[in-house]
Order: structure tokens, then sequence, then C-alpha cells
């Protein structure tokens, strides 16, 4: 993560960002396809039956990932935000801009995977509980930042606009999730277990662990995909981009 | 410089009303806002009579009873004190002795707990079945733990 | 003192001015010319701080206005396209919410004796609702008479007025301009004023702008 | 300090006065939705008792909604927007007049009204007490809330449908302890706790608020 920072303080030019990305968006793309490869055969051939879920718990390799994915996106968008509105950086902007259908995709995700375990193991569907409402919420939330960049025509206003959402909803999180914990929970307190120590088989670790990875590696792919497209649409009366040889073509 | 001291004024009148905040926050942590509660409370009668309730615990090793027509009866205990439990319907996969579940209903007044619901608390504890028969068998002892895990 | 530097504007897709930049000192008043859609309009918006300008600055008394907006906006009156009257109110009422949004407090009495000196005799007890689009203007204008801001940004003051409105107007100004005051407006009307050797011109989307 | 605040709260309680109709199409609204869900739901008093917490928060909530679009939208148009931006006041302090007075005109008269339509519910005496309470704490932070909101979608296309999808989802803690604290005192279990939270919930909003609020008016505006 944080050299992906560095680079983008340094290249905060969108005509110099533009070819890097371009550069950078295979890459991440043959890393995304890989470790996803691996991670779902680990998941299906090789992760070991649990001892109490049996095999229905395999959909958590991808459930948890998509739930990590889904928050983490919402923060970066965020950061993103916090800096476009203080620094009047245009590539912020559009990198917000660029990850909200990947953080809205993830969300949907991890709701839908998490219906299809949770009916085996808890024995609903659905629960309204801390974790998946609050889910639910965040997934209305980047449904909305979409919905309010998509009604503004001027790109600056979209961008600060949709930038104030971003923070404003951020502040909310954290009191969206507290309530709805308070609220109705399926998971608070008192819940008691006898064994307390060891938490994960080591294979079961690292199979998650590298299904986040390529998460991560597909949500940075898509991600800069999205915004060189965002960029050529913003600046495409800029000069540099009448020399691309794409576009020349 | 008038508008300095204005600045200062709002942002002082600003930490302040969050300090407010803050402490109404805290009273709140203090009261019991959910309709949750542990064996032990609801013996001592702190739970609500004629309400939807959950309560939660270990279901309590060896008093799992499957009756006519898919009813079950078993105790809930958070080893302090213990919660007869009637339901029925289908229990989770994950529902077992030992394990930790919670059911939604009301009590009665013999102070049995009528479920409409029963879910099976999960935990963030995976492992291969070999690896959970050596850890029962090191708990044999039966020294249970409690620990407020979180999924 | 009013001095813009360096001044770039970008609207949507298209660049509507860049490097523009003057100043003007007490008495002075600044024409603005251009064809419709050349930007005089933000440019103004601009200067009042309403519009942030993509590159460049604008300073009031030597300081960038983002910084002291309040100072600022206390020696400021913008009158622009939008009358900012409320049809379910009088005259009266629209007049002295205004300047107290402004930051002057004025009493009844005064009140009526600005919409009196602007026309609007027997006028100032009438929802604005009523009035025509002049009366509508004059109600706005009238400000001018109360207002103690140095610096006036007038978008066509002009437009809906009679002609004995525009030269009563026209004196406003002068008066304001003998004090020590300064404006900045657009006209798309001949009027005399404009002609006047104090009168600074500048022209927007000719071929070369900023020159003074 | 508070005159441009003081100024804006008058005039917007004059220009309610001399419309009234907008002041009782929210009122309205409130009192229908209520009085809707016993047609729906049956005339069983058991049941009535045990929605009405719900239902007179999220009727609140809506009617809050409705409100909304017109918040801001009349100074857009006609310009006072503009001069309340360049007014030499800070705009957020502009912005708690705006709110406050739209809180007076459209969440104030439902909370007044709010138990005489709990006795639609059956809701016993000590009830209808916390549920104004809690409506008291909550309707303000509702206003404040979707305030930002307002600002954002001013004068877009749809802006009603898209004020909806943005401000209900931050709507939803005041909702889940408004109609806690109303459940929570039917229940015996008190609403102590509840209602602190909505005080805290208040008090946040009443800080942040009219900052994001201004903010997004200043890019609304431009």
């Amino acid at each position: 993560m944080s050299s992906r920072l560095v680079n983008w303080f340094h290249f905060s030019s969108p005509a110099t960002f533009y070819p890097l990305a371009g550069r950078l968006v295979p890459i991440f793309a043959v890393i995304a396809v890989i470790l996803i490869a691996v991670g779902l055969y680990l998941s299906f051939f090789v992760a070991p039956t649990d001892y109490k879920q049996g095999e229905g718990y395999r959909i958590i390799f991808v459930h948890v990932p998509a739930a990590w994915m889904s928050m983490f996106i919402y923060l970066v968008m965020a950061f993103w935000a916090a800096l476009g509105l203080i620094f009047n950086t245009r590539l912020s902007m559009m990198m917000a801009q660029a990850l909200a259908p990947t953080g809205a995709l993830f969300t949907f995700l991890a709701l839908w995977t998490g219906a299809f375990w949770g009916k085996p193991m808890w024995g609903a569907w659905w629960v309204w509980d801390a974790r998946l409402t609050s889910e639910l919420i965040l997934f209305f939330l980047y449904m909305g930042y979409i919905a309010l960049q998509g009604a503004i025509d001027d790109t600056r206003r979209a961008d600060r606009a949709g930038a104030i959402l971003l923070l404003v909803g951020v502040v909310n999180i954290p009191i969206i999730y507290f309530s709805v914990k308070w609220w109705n929970t399926l998971h608070q307190g008192a819940s008691v277990s006898l064994r307390g120590d060891v938490s994960m088989a080591t294979t079961m670790l690292v199979t998650m662990l590298i299904m986040a990875l390529g998460f991560w590696a597909y949500s940075i792919a898509v991600a800069l995909k999205r915004v060189r497209c965002i960029i050529l649409e913003r600046e495409r009366d800029a000069g540099w981009v009448g020399k691309l040889p794409e576009i020349r073509a | 410089m008038k508008a300095r001291h204005k600045r200062l004024a709002y942002l002082a009148v600003g930490l302040a009303v969050l300090a407010a905040a803050a402490v109404l926050v805290f009273q709140a942590l203090g009261n019991n806002m959910s309709y949750f509660f542990s064996p032990t409370e609801v013996v001592e009668g702190k739970a609500p009579r004629d309400h939807v309730i959950r309560i939660g615990g270990l279901v309590k090793p060896g008093t799992l009873q499957r009756g006519q027509e898919l009813t079950a009866t078993f105790v809930v205990t958070d080893n302090a004190h213990d919660v007869t439990v009637r339901y029925t319907g289908i229990l989770p996969d994950l529902f077992a002795e030992g394990q930790g579940a919670i059911a939604q209903g009301r009590l009665n007044a013999d102070g049995v707990f009528i479920a409409d619901e029963v879910l099976a608390k999960h935990d963030e504890n995976y492992m291969p079945p070999e690896v959970a028969e050596a850890l029962e068998k090191g708990h044999q002892q039966g020294k249970a733990q409690m620990s407020g895990d979180q999924p | 003192m009013l001095e813009v530097i360096d001044l770039e504007c970008i609207r949507g897709d298209r660049r509507l001015f860049s490097g523009l930049g003057f100043t003007l000192g007490p008495g002075e008043l600044l024409h603005l010319q251009g064809h419709n859609g050349s930007g005089k309009t933000t440019l103004m918006r601009m200067l009042c701080g309403l519009i942030a300008p993509a590159a460049g600055e604008v300073r009031w008394q030597g300081e960038n206005i983002r910084h002291a907006r309040e100072t600022f906006h206390r020696d400021l009156l913008y009158a622009g396209h939008k009358s900012a009257i409320k049809g379910d109110l009088t005259g009266v009422e629209n007049l002295r919410i205004a300047c107290r949004l402004a930051g002057i407090t004025v009493d009844e009495r005064h009140a009526w004796d600005a919409l009196e000196r602007m026309g609007l005799r027997g006028h100032e007890d009438l929802p604005a609702r009523v009035l025509s689009q002049g009366q509508k203007k004059r109600v706005t204008l009238a400000r001018l008479l109360l207002s103690r801001a140095p610096l006036w940004v007038l978008d066509e003051p002009f437009t809906a007025l009679d002609r004995a409105a525009v030269a009563f107007l026209e004196d406003v100004i002068r008066r304001h301009l003998a004090d020590g005051g300064l404006v900045v407006l657009t006209t798309h009307q001949a009027v005399s004023l404009t002609d006047e050797a104090h009168v600074k011109t500048l022209k927007l989307g000719w071929k070369r702008e900023g020159d003074v | 300090m508070f005159e441009a605040m003081t100024v804006l709260i008058r005039r917007d309680l004059l220009l309610a006065l001399r419309r009234r109709s907008d002041v009782l199409t929210t009122l309205f609204f409130f009192v229908i939705v209520v009085s809707l869900f016993p047609l729906g739901i049956g005339p069983e008093l058991d049941t009535l008792r045990l929605i009405a917490p719900g239902v007179f928060w999220v009727a609140a909530l809506l009617a809050s909604m409705l409100a909304l679009e017109k918040l801001f939208a009349g100074d857009f148009e006609d310009g006072t927007l503009e001069q309340m931006l360049l007014a030499p006041e800070p705009v957020f302090v502009l912005v708690l007049g705006k709110v406050l007075a739209h809180w007076l005109i459209t969440g104030l008269p439902l909370v007044l009204l709010s138990p005489l339509l709990g006795l639609q519910y059956d809701l016993p005496g000590e009830t209808l007490r916390v549920m104004v309470l809690s409506l008291l704490l909550g309707t303000p932070a509702l206003s404040l809330i979707g305030a930002i909101g307002a600002a954002l979608t001013l004068g877009l296309r749809g802006g009603g449908v898209l004020i909806s999808l943005l401000v209900l989802p931050l709507y939803i803690p005041v909702l889940i302890f408004g109609a806690g604290a109303v459940e929570a005192n039917a229940s015996g279990l008190g609403a102590a706790g509840h209602l602190y939270m909505l005080g805290a919930i208040l008090l946040l909003a009443l800080v942040a608020a009219p900052l994001a609020t201004a903010a997004a008016l200043r890019i609304s505006a431009e």
C-alpha cells in the first residue's frame, strides 16, 4: 500500500499517471488471476474440512476477503476524497470514483455469500445482526455515492459533492455499526467458547490470505483500468491525449 | 484579530458540544439497551417477561432431549446459572451440545424459555477435525473457558 | 484595493479565461465587456469568492479573499442576475432582511425611505410577487443606498429599469465612486457612466484578455 | 454574533406563516401514514402497541425527508443562497439557522401531534411521554443530517429521489435509538440508554452537519 501511495503522490498529474497506470494494469491483472486461481484451488481441494461446519464453511474463503475489501475500499475512497478536497488534486477524486463500483461489487458479494453461508450454519438466510445490517447499509452508501456522481454533469461539482458524501459516510459508519450492534444482535457479549486458544488452522488462514491478496490485486487492476478511462474522458481536449498512440490510431 | 477570536470561540463551543456528546455516550453505555440476556440475568429476573428477548450461552452437555415432532429441549448455561429452552423446529447444523447458541423467544410462567428461533453461535475458529479432537481431549478435564469472541 | 492575479477559469471542458489580471483602486470603475458566454458573470462570481478559480488569486486589501473571507464579504456588495427577493415578503421586509444578512441593521424608516428614493412610493408594503420585473430590480438595488460596503459588484444592474431609474442609478454609482468606492459592473446598455475618465475596461473573449 | 442566524430563522418562520400549505403538507403526511397502519394491519390492539414505535419513527423519518427538498431550493432559485454565502458570517451559522427554522416548521408540529396519534395505538401515558421525548431529540438530528443531502442535491434533476438514497442510510442510527427508546419503555427495559444515545447523536450532528452542509452548499452554488 505504502509504495502505491508514494507513486500516486508522485504521479498526481493525469498526464504522467495515465501511461504508468497502463503499465501497471496488466501486472496486477496477472497477479490477481494467479492468486485467485491458487486461492480457489486451495479453498476447494487443499484446505481441510472444518470439524464443525463440514464442507459448507469453504464459502468463507470468498466471503471474508470480500467483506474486508468492501470496508477497506470505502476507507480508501474516503481517504482519496479528503486528499482531493484538501489539496484540490483531480487525480485523487478520479481514484475515488474509479474504486466505487468495485467496492459496491465486493459489498454485494459479501452479502450474497454470507446469505448462502448463514442458512446452513446459523439456520437463517438473513439475520438482522450488526454485521449484516451495517454491511447492507454500506452497500446503500456505495449506491448513494454512485448515484450522486451520476446525477451531476459538471465533473468538478460531482467530485467535490461525492467527496463530502464519502466523508460524511465515513464518520457515520462507526455510528451505524454501533447502533445496529446495540439494537439487535446475534453475536453479542455473552457468547461462550469451550476452547479459547487456537483460532484457525494454518492452511485455512493461508488460503484466506491468498484470496484476500488476489482480491487486492483485482481491485487495483480494475480501479487503474477505470481511472484510465476517466482520465481519457475528462482530458479529451488536453494536448497530451491527442498524442497518445491509441488515440491517434 | 477579531475574526481569529471568533473562530476560536466557535472551536471551543464545538469541542464542548462534542465533549457533552461523549459524556452522553458513556451514560448510555451504563444502561442495558439490548434485549440480549445471559442465563444469570434471566434467573435474577432482569429480563422483561412479556417481551421477545434473546438469551445466549452454551448448550449444557447432556441436556439436549429431542421430543416428538421436532420439539427439542435443552439447557443454556453461562456456567453460573441455567435456563431451560424449548424449541420446535429444525436445529441448525452448527447446533451441538457444548457449543454456543442463541435463542429468541419469550419466557413462560414457569421460567422456561419458549424459543421461536434458535441460532447456532459460530466463531472464528476453523480447524480440521483431527485438531479439534486433540483439542477436545486437552479440555476433557473440563476447564471450561469463557471468552467473549466476536465472529 | 482589489487585485486580480493570473486568474484562470475552467467551466466544464472549456477554458473561459486564463492569465487574467488587473487592479482596481478607490474611486475606480471597471467595466467588464464581452459577448454572451464570454465569462463575465463567472468572473464576477469569482471576484466575490462564489467560484474558486482554477488558478491565480483575488486579493482584497492585499489579502487573498479565500483567507480573509469574512472581512472581504463585509466590504462587498454583490447584485447578481438573481434578485434574492422573496415573493411572499413585502419590499420593505425584503430590503431589511437583505441588509441584515449583509451585516447592516436598517430600521423600518430608513428602508421605507430608500425604497421611496428608488421610485417605489406606494409599493413598499405590497408582496414582492405582485411587483413588475423593473420594480423588483429596484427593490434589489435599494440595497446600494443603504450599503456601507466599498466594493460593489453589479451584474447587469441597468436591465429592466426605465430611463429615469437608469439615470438615478448612474448617479448613485457616481456618488459611490466619488466617496472612494470601487465598482465592477457589466452592462449591455449604452450608459454615459461607462464613458467617463476614471473607467477601466476589460474585454473578455476578445483575442487577448487581461490588458486593462 | 448570531444576528444573521436569527434573521434567517425569523424570515423562514414568516414565510411559513404566509404560506401555510407547505407546513400542513408535511404534518398531514405524517398523520396519514401513521393512521394507515391500523387500516392495513387490523385493529388488534396488542399488535398495534407492538408496532407503534417503529411506525411512528418511520413516519417521522419519511415526513422529515419529504420536507427536505424545499430546505434550500427556494433560496437557491431566487438567489438568496448566494447572498447567504456572501454574508460576513460563517456559512455554517446561517445553515444552523435555516435548519432550526426548518425543524420548527416541519418537525416540531409533528412531535406535538404524536401523543394524540399515539392514542390510536393504545399506548400508555408513560410510553407516550417517552415517544415525545425521543422525537424531540431525534427529529432535529434528522433535519440536520438531511440538510447535508439537500445541499448536495441542490438543483439536480430528480433531486428528491436522490436525497432519499443519500440520506436514508444516514438516518438509521436515529431510527434505531428513537424507536428503541419507545419500545424499551413499553417492554419495561427502561428508555434511558436509548435517549442518551439520541442526545449524543443530536449533539454530534449539531457540530458536524452544519459544516458539511455549508461545504456542500458552496459546491452546489458554484
